[in-house]
């Protein structure tokens, strides 16, 4: 618990140009990663998730801007030279996609994308790579590795698709996975199986993730800790069981409403009513509090702070006793 | 399967910044076009001179206040002769090009999905329509039909076709190995709505990128058809019939030639524009 | 190319590889035949429905219909029609395309003389319309829309709009007369100076096709740039180097490439204008000198052989881009 | 009279000789730039102006054109002399003539090429030398042509390119069967006596000709013909880019220069913008069968004809199509033609008498009617987009019609087409080939156009045998009157042959026929 953290982002706040003006999708959001922990980060669509989640290592579309600090391995990545944040990048921190059959390039056999990693990043010479490769499918579970490394990712199904993309994420034994909802496109039996190849591969090689998704099931299956985005904010934070648990965020337990607490089948977040407000638009106050039953005059003048709420926990709403208490009522 | 839509890696700001920046491409291309369709439907209320009126008192004169871009050697008013020529080649750069458009897309569409013995056949028909000499094609129908325009969109409507085909065919058998095919016929939907609600939607950017550059290139076909006499028919004014006219008199009536191609220049970037943005708004809503 | 193919094919496949590409580049070049027999008919048949004949289409105005009559009989045009055909496909299949009726010499010397001479200039308008539309059209997609994006647009733009006669006169002007850095039209002898004399025609030949080949592959890069697997790419710390040639350029030249094909089929059989610009003794000349002229037997010989060419010109780009893409492979 | 003007020409001769043996150089190669190529470079064969126009360069002939295209000269042939009856010519060679290879030049080959040339089976041509019967060599100096009736243009039609003395044992050891197949093979490399001698053919691109060591004429410095080493012809079938090469330098001298150039290239300078007196015409033919395609044709009625021609202001397409440099026709045939009238330009513009005119005619409200025109052909386009305008005040409604060369032929000769575009050169000096075609109709029903005129056929019949120049005179007198106003033409304009040279390029000539002669040539250096 004492031990620093892996990754360390403090302010982080990114901004697109529109031509005319510059929206922010992510405002001043901080967290840490600890060595080997799994955060989970979660949210609507357009809830600034994943675009924090590229702003680790500003994989961003020309005309976005980054601010803040993101703290790796003693450097903060922002601000990084170009030539130096490319050996973080796939070196240190690699990154997986939410739709392996776009994300792969159709073109290439999976041994060049592979090796393009390994060749950029380790020492290893030729032989060393198709070695390798070779390891790598092997560890993330694709039989007959030999034959399939020569293969092309249309060759592949769905499932394994994703297992490749992992290998080729993970060639290089980066310390830090991000992971950008990496089952969503996938069939449910294989998002577990994903989800615990992720898990294992965790424990085997020592690195922390980052899990950017929309499932509370997949947050309460795999992470540690959590963190829920709204509108480009954090707006609660802390340990899986506690938030999940006891929600202080009035959207946290809108989510979470969604979610059937029994049964088997896991399902994603049911819409709460309206919808999240427009970057360009973003409301005073508490961007929630149109849509918060809770919301009384103070969510909209002023915009609440991130306040512990017990150890580890910790949200940014006005009324977060009152909706604790909540959850049990509604339940 | 998700209620709310899976969130799209980094998208939602980059694409709104696409939309916002789509309509600059969008409107230059709208306005222009717009602005030559004004022009095509009504050019006698913009000509001050009747494009076909003769003036020997007037031959050859350089660009004046008279004539801001000066007469031809039948002393023909050219701004009068360029605006009129709207008329004549907004209904080529549509006319000519329209057919070949809409044929060759579905067919390529088709081709492209079912594959195999299709592929083949159509391969061959390419093969044939290419490989086959144009002119031989041009002068043919001239010989057949009789001079003139509807010859030139027989032609060309009988050729291009495969160009678009080619295209749409190329694109669409890599979309049908995307995973939403398959879920399309999983689903059980019919052919034809997975060939042109799914899989066409996905296909035809590079075919309306072709096509609009296909109206400018159309219209410089009249061009060298009217070199070779097989387009347009004087006294017409149409711009490439213009150009052809003006070309004896590159060296000393410039005018005659370079203002119908300023037209065909400004006409042709109005479709590059429109061809632009439609492509940004598609791409944006895939 | 050979080391860099190396890895792509699989090895277990190596040994097959070449046979499967052998046997597809056979089946298609058996499936040519048919193709150049229909072609045959259609050509044959339709420059005999052409009106006016061989004999009145060389003798001009002034043939009385006794000479009309005699040169029809000396060609063999007074025959009916299957009859002239089946003589013709016998001739032809021993290899004799006849000789041209108004040049008097053999079909297969003039194919000879003057299929090289547009094959070259195709090349190498290829080679400069390539040159620059792909490292222009990367340019102005990595700079959409943006001012750099805009000139290049606007001046490919312009390039395209401009009719292939004043392209080629003005060139001729400023660099064959005034600077004369190029000759002014011509062929020239020997092969270095043919390349040196096709260079202007070749130039303006490619200004349209470039210009094509720009819009279409701009298009293609920013829906490459849009793709995860480049921001996947870019996720593993490559250098922008391999990013850009390996995942864009591939990806985005696979659908540019059927246009591409395509135009440079169509060039072969079409740069008339070009070549009596440049006063280039190519092949289009000719086919428009004898489809005027009713030279019956060039139109067809010179129809076969570029189809031939201009299939083979298929095959190629059909190859490249089976290679670029192996979801195209069967 | 007769002697003072023979007096005066050898004096002009005498001080043209003395100026020029200081004047000429000799040396260097021109390099002419031509429309197109040549198609088939033999005498009889051939077809087209491309071939016929460079001809002479390469055979010589029994007798040569004068410059002037209407009177004849010496050529292979020194002397000639008509029989009395007009029923023969005796013609006497020119001693130690050689062919290009080398081998002289024998009585024998000028009777085998007369015969191949006279030959009805050979070409369309033929008919030049229709009237010839047998040819005879008496001795071996001697060729006697025996004629079957008198032909007062014999001596003309062995100025012509299809009269070349050609070289039997060379053409015949040729291979092939036929002569035909003999005569392609042999106009790949031809042997003549003319002047030069083709060495190299690129088809469509260049002609590559030097010197004839052999030629038997001699300059004005006493040394043999010609004065060049060598003469390339190159194909340059764009306008421009054949003007923009002779500006540049690389090319001495330009065929067919666009009359909207003319006036440019006349003020460049260093460049000399010659325009060689022409026999050629421009006209339009009318079709004047009662019927076209069974329906019933204005243009049959006379009125209407008359009316057309006089709405057709000829000063105004003179201006637009040639630039001023075309000049009014005065009869059916250009003004370079032997015995061509001159009485004044044919149907001055006169609008009200051209509406007078239709007002009595059948269609006094006019009729719509179409005309070919070949496609892309500027001139011809202009022409056509004048005349519209032009009879659209008489109610007249033109359609033009753009087709290629052989649609057109074959319109014309099927007698289907309405109007056409026409130019017309003569091959030969003399009146009888331009009005068999153009007036009498068995040739080809004058024009295709169905016009007939007993008379005009009646006198052009005797005049084919008359040799009382006087009497000739008279009977083309007539036959061009008739044709002139009631004939089925519209006459526009004759024009010269504009070519651009050098500065440096001197005494090069292309003759009315339209022949190119380089053989007195030279370059300044």
């Amino acid at each position: 618990m004492t031990a620093a953290p892996a990754l360390s982002v403090r302010n982080l706040t990114t901004t697109f140009d529109l031509g005319a003006s510059r929206v922010a999708a992510v405002r001043d959001v901080s967290f840490d990663v600890m060595p080997g922990e799994v955060l989970g980060l979660v949210g609507e669509s357009g809830s600034g998730k994943s675009v924090t989640l590229r702003s680790l290592t500003r994989l961003l579309p020309s005309g976005a801007e980054v601010s803040g600090q993101v703290i790796w391995q003693g450097r903060n990545l922002v601000g990084l030279a170009p030539k130096d944040l490319r050996k973080v990048r796939g070196g240190e921190i690699s990154m997986i996609f939410q739709e392996p059959a776009t994300a792969l390039n159709p073109v290439l056999p999976i041994r060049v994308q592979i090796e393009e990693n390994l060749r950029a990043h380790t020492t290893l010479d030729r032989a060393g790579r198709r070695r390798r490769s070779q390891e790598l499918l092997d560890l993330v579970g694709i039989p007959d590795a030999a034959r399939r490394l020569d293969e092309y990712p249309h060759q592949f199904s769905g499932g394994m698709r994703q297992r490749a993309m992992i290998a080729i994420a993970l060639a290089s034994a980066p310390r830090l996975l991000l992971a950008d909802e990496p089952t969503t496109a996938l069939d449910v039996t294989i998002q577990d199986q994903i989800l615990n190849l992720i898990l294992d591969l965790r424990d085997e090689l020592g690195m922390s993730v980052v899990l950017v998704t929309h499932d509370l099931g997949v947050i309460a299956q795999t992470c540690d800790r959590m963190a829920v985005m709204y509108a480009g904010r954090i707006v609660e934070e802390g340990g899986v069981s506690p938030v999940l648990g006891h929600p202080a965020h009035a959207y946290t337990l809108g989510l979470l409403g969604s979610v059937p607490q029994a049964g088997t089948e896991r399902t994603v977040l049911r819409s709460i009513e309206g919808t999240p407000p427009a970057l360009s638009a973003i409301p005073p106050g508490c961007a929630f509090a149109p849509r918060c039953v809770f919301a009384t005059d103070i969510c909209r003048t002023r915009a609440p702070e991130l306040v512990g709420t017990t150890e580890g926990h910790a949200a940014a709403c006005h009324h977060s006793a009152m909706v604790r208490h909540q959850l049990g009522v509604s339940a | 399967m998700t209620d709310l839509p899976a969130d799209v890696p980094a998208d939602a700001p980059a694409r709104s910044a696409r939309r916002r920046a789509l309509p600059a491409a969008l409107i230059g291309g709208t306005v222009i076009l717009g602005l030559s369709l004004i022009l095509a439907v009504f050019p006698s209320v913009f000509a001050p001179y009747d494009p076909l009126a003769f003036d020997y008192g007037a031959i050859l004169q350089p660009p004046s206040p008279a004539h801001p871009m000066g007469t031809d050697n039948f002393g023909r008013d050219i701004l009068s002769r360029v605006i009129h020529a709207y008329t004549i080649d907004m209904q080529i750069a549509v006319l000519g090009t329209i057919f070949p458009f809409v044929f060759g897309t579905a067919v390529g569409a088709i081709v492209g999905y079912l594959g195999g013995f299709a592929e083949t056949i159509f391969g061959r028909i390419v093969d044939v329509v290419i490989t086959f000499p144009f002119l031989v094609l041009v002068i043919a129908i001239v010989s057949v039909l009789g001079p003139g325009l509807a010859n030139m969109y027989i032609a060309v409507g009988l050729v291009g076709w495969v160009f678009y085909g080619r295209i749409v065919a190329a694109e669409v058998k890599v979309q049908k190995q995307l995973d939403y095919a398959d879920a399309g016929r999983v689903m059980g939907y019919t052919h034809s709505r997975i060939v042109f609600r799914h899989l066409l939607p996905n296909s035809i950017t590079p075919a309306i990128v072709y096509w609009m550059t296909d109206m400018a290139l159309i219209i410089l076909l009249g061009s060298s058809l009217g070199y070779l006499g097989l387009g347009a028919q004087p006294p017409a004014a149409e711009w490439g019939v213009q150009i052809a006219e003006g070309k004896n008199f590159m060296t000393t009536a410039w005018w005659i030639a370079v203002f119908p191609g300023a037209a065909i220049v400004i006409t042709g970037l109005g479709f590059s524009l429109l061809g632009d943005g439609l492509a940004e708004v598609l791409r944006a809503r895939r | 190319m050979r080391a860099r193919l190396r890895p792509r094919f699989p090895k277990c496949t190596n040994v097959r590889a070449p046979r499967v590409m052998l046997e597809y580049v056979l089946r298609r070049i058996l499936q040519l035949i048919p193709t150049l027999l229909f072609i045959l008919v259609v050509v044959f048949a339709l420059v005999r429905l052409l009106p006016g004949d061989p004999a009145s289409a060389v003798l001009g105005d002034r043939a009385l219909d006794a000479d009309v009559e005699r040169i029809n009989r000396e060609l063999g045009l007074d025959q009916p029609i299957p009859v002239q055909f089946v003589l013709f496909v016998k001739s032809f299949v021993t290899g004799d395309l006849g000789n041209s009726i108004a040049l008097k010499v053999p079909v297969s010397t003039l194919i000879l003389e003057r299929l090289p001479v547009t094959m070259m200039l195709t090349f190498m308008a290829a080679v400069f319309a390539v040159a620059t539309s792909v490292p222009l059209a990367f340019l102005a997609a990595l700079r959409r829309g943006r001012a750099t994006d805009t000139v290049i647009r606007s001046g490919f733009q312009v390039g395209l709009s401009m009719p292939v006669f004043f392209v080629g006169l003005v060139l001729l002007t400023v660099f064959g007369a005034r600077l004369r850095w190029f000759p002014v039209g011509g062929y020239g002898e020997g092969f270095f100076d043919h390349v040196y004399h096709l260079i202007l025609p070749s130039i303006t030949l490619a200004l349209s096709l470039s210009a094509v080949l720009m819009r279409n592959l701009r298009s293609a890069v920013i829906n490459v740039l849009d793709a995860d697997y480049v921001a996947f790419a870019e996720s593993k710390g490559l250098r922008s180097g391999i990013i850009l040639f390996r995942h864009i350029l591939r990806n985005a030249l696979i659908s540019t490439l059927a246009i591409f094909g395509l135009s440079i089929g169509t060039l072969l059989g079409g740069a008339v204008i070009t070549e009596s610009v440049f006063a280039v003794p190519g092949a289009g000349r000719l086919m428009v000198d004898s489809i005027y002229g009713r030279d019956y037997p060039v139109v067809q010989g010179l129809t076969v052989a570029l189809a031939v060419l201009v299939s083979l010109t298929f095959l190629t780009t059909d190859l490249i881009q089976a290679w670029l893409d192996p979801r195209l492979k069967k | 009279m007769k002697t003072i003007s023979l007096t005066a020409v050898s004096v002009a001769a005498l001080f043209a000789v003395t100026l020029a043996a200081e004047a000429q150089e000799r040396g260097g190669v021109m390099t002419y730039g031509r429309y197109a190529d040549s198609l088939f470079l033999d005498p009889v064969l051939n077809d087209a102006n491309v071939d016929i126009w460079i001809l002479s360069n390469m055979y010589d002939t029994l007798l040569l054109p004068s410059a002037d295209g209407k009177g004849v000269e010496p050529g292979l042939a020194t002397e000639w002399s008509v029989a009395d009856d007009a029923m023969s010519v005796t013609l006497t060679l020119r001693d130690g003539i050689k062919f290009s290879d080398g081998t002289p030049i024998t009585v024998e080959d000028v009777v085998w090429s007369l015969d191949r040339a006279r030959n009805p089976d050979n070409g369309i041509w033929n008919f030049l030398l229709a009237s010839v019967a047998s040819v005879e060599a008496p001795d071996d100096k001697t060729v006697k042509l025996v004629l079957s009736q008198p032909d007062p243009a014999i001596e003309a039609a062995l100025t012509v390119f299809n009269a070349a003395i050609m070289p039997k044992a060379a053409f015949e050891a040729m291979p092939g069967d036929t002569d035909a197949a003999k005569a392609e093979a042999f106009a790949k490399a031809p042997i003549g006596s003319g002047p030069f001698v083709l060495t190299s053919w690129d088809r469509g691109s260049k002609m590559e000709l030097v010197r004839n060591e052999y030629y038997w004429a001699e300059g004005a410095d006493g040394k043999p013909l010609p004065y060049l080493d060598g003469l390339t012809f190159e194909v340059i079938p764009d306008d421009a880019t054949r003007i923009l090469r002779l500006q540049s330098g690389e090319i001495d001298g330009a065929e067919l220069i666009p009359f909207s150039r003319v006036n440019e290239l006349d003020a460049a300078p260093g460049i000399n913008m010659e325009l060689f007196p022409s026999t050629r015409v421009q006209y339009v033919t009318l079709n004047v069968r009662p019927e076209i395609a069974g329906k019933e044709n204005p243009l049959s009625d006379p009125k209407v004809r008359e009316a057309m021609n006089y709405a057709a202001n000829k000063m105004a397409i003179i201006q637009v199509v040639t630039y001023g440099v075309g000049t009014p026709m005065q009869t059916f045939m250009s003004s370079a033609t032997p015995l061509a009238a001159s009485n004044g330009p044919l149907y001055p513009y006169d609008l009200d008498k051209a509406k007078a005119l239709i007002a009595e005619s059948g269609y006094p409200d006019g009729f719509s009617t179409s005309i070919l025109v070949l496609a892309g052909n500027q001139d011809e386009i202009g022409i056509a987009t004048a005349l519209q305008q032009m009879w659209s005040q008489i109610g007249v409604k033109l359609e033009i019609l753009q087709v290629d060369n052989a649609t057109r032929t074959q319109e014309y000769r099927d007698g289907t087409f309405d109007m056409r575009a026409a130019a017309w050169t003569n091959d030969i000096a003399d009146p009888g080939q331009i009005t068999s075609y153009f007036a009498y109709s068995p040739t080809i029903d004058a024009l295709h156009s169905g016009w007939k005129s007993d008379e005009v056929d009646t006198l052009f019949v005797a005049s084919q045998s008359e040799i009382d120049p006087k009497v000739r005179a008279e009977q083309y007198a007539r036959i061009q009157e008739i044709f002139n106003t009631t004939g089925p033409t519209v006459p526009l304009y004759e024009t010269p042959y504009p070519v651009a040279l050098q500065d440096s390029v001197h005494g090069f000539v292309q003759i009315p026929l339209g022949n190119n002669i380089f053989r007195e040539t030279w370059l300044e250096k």
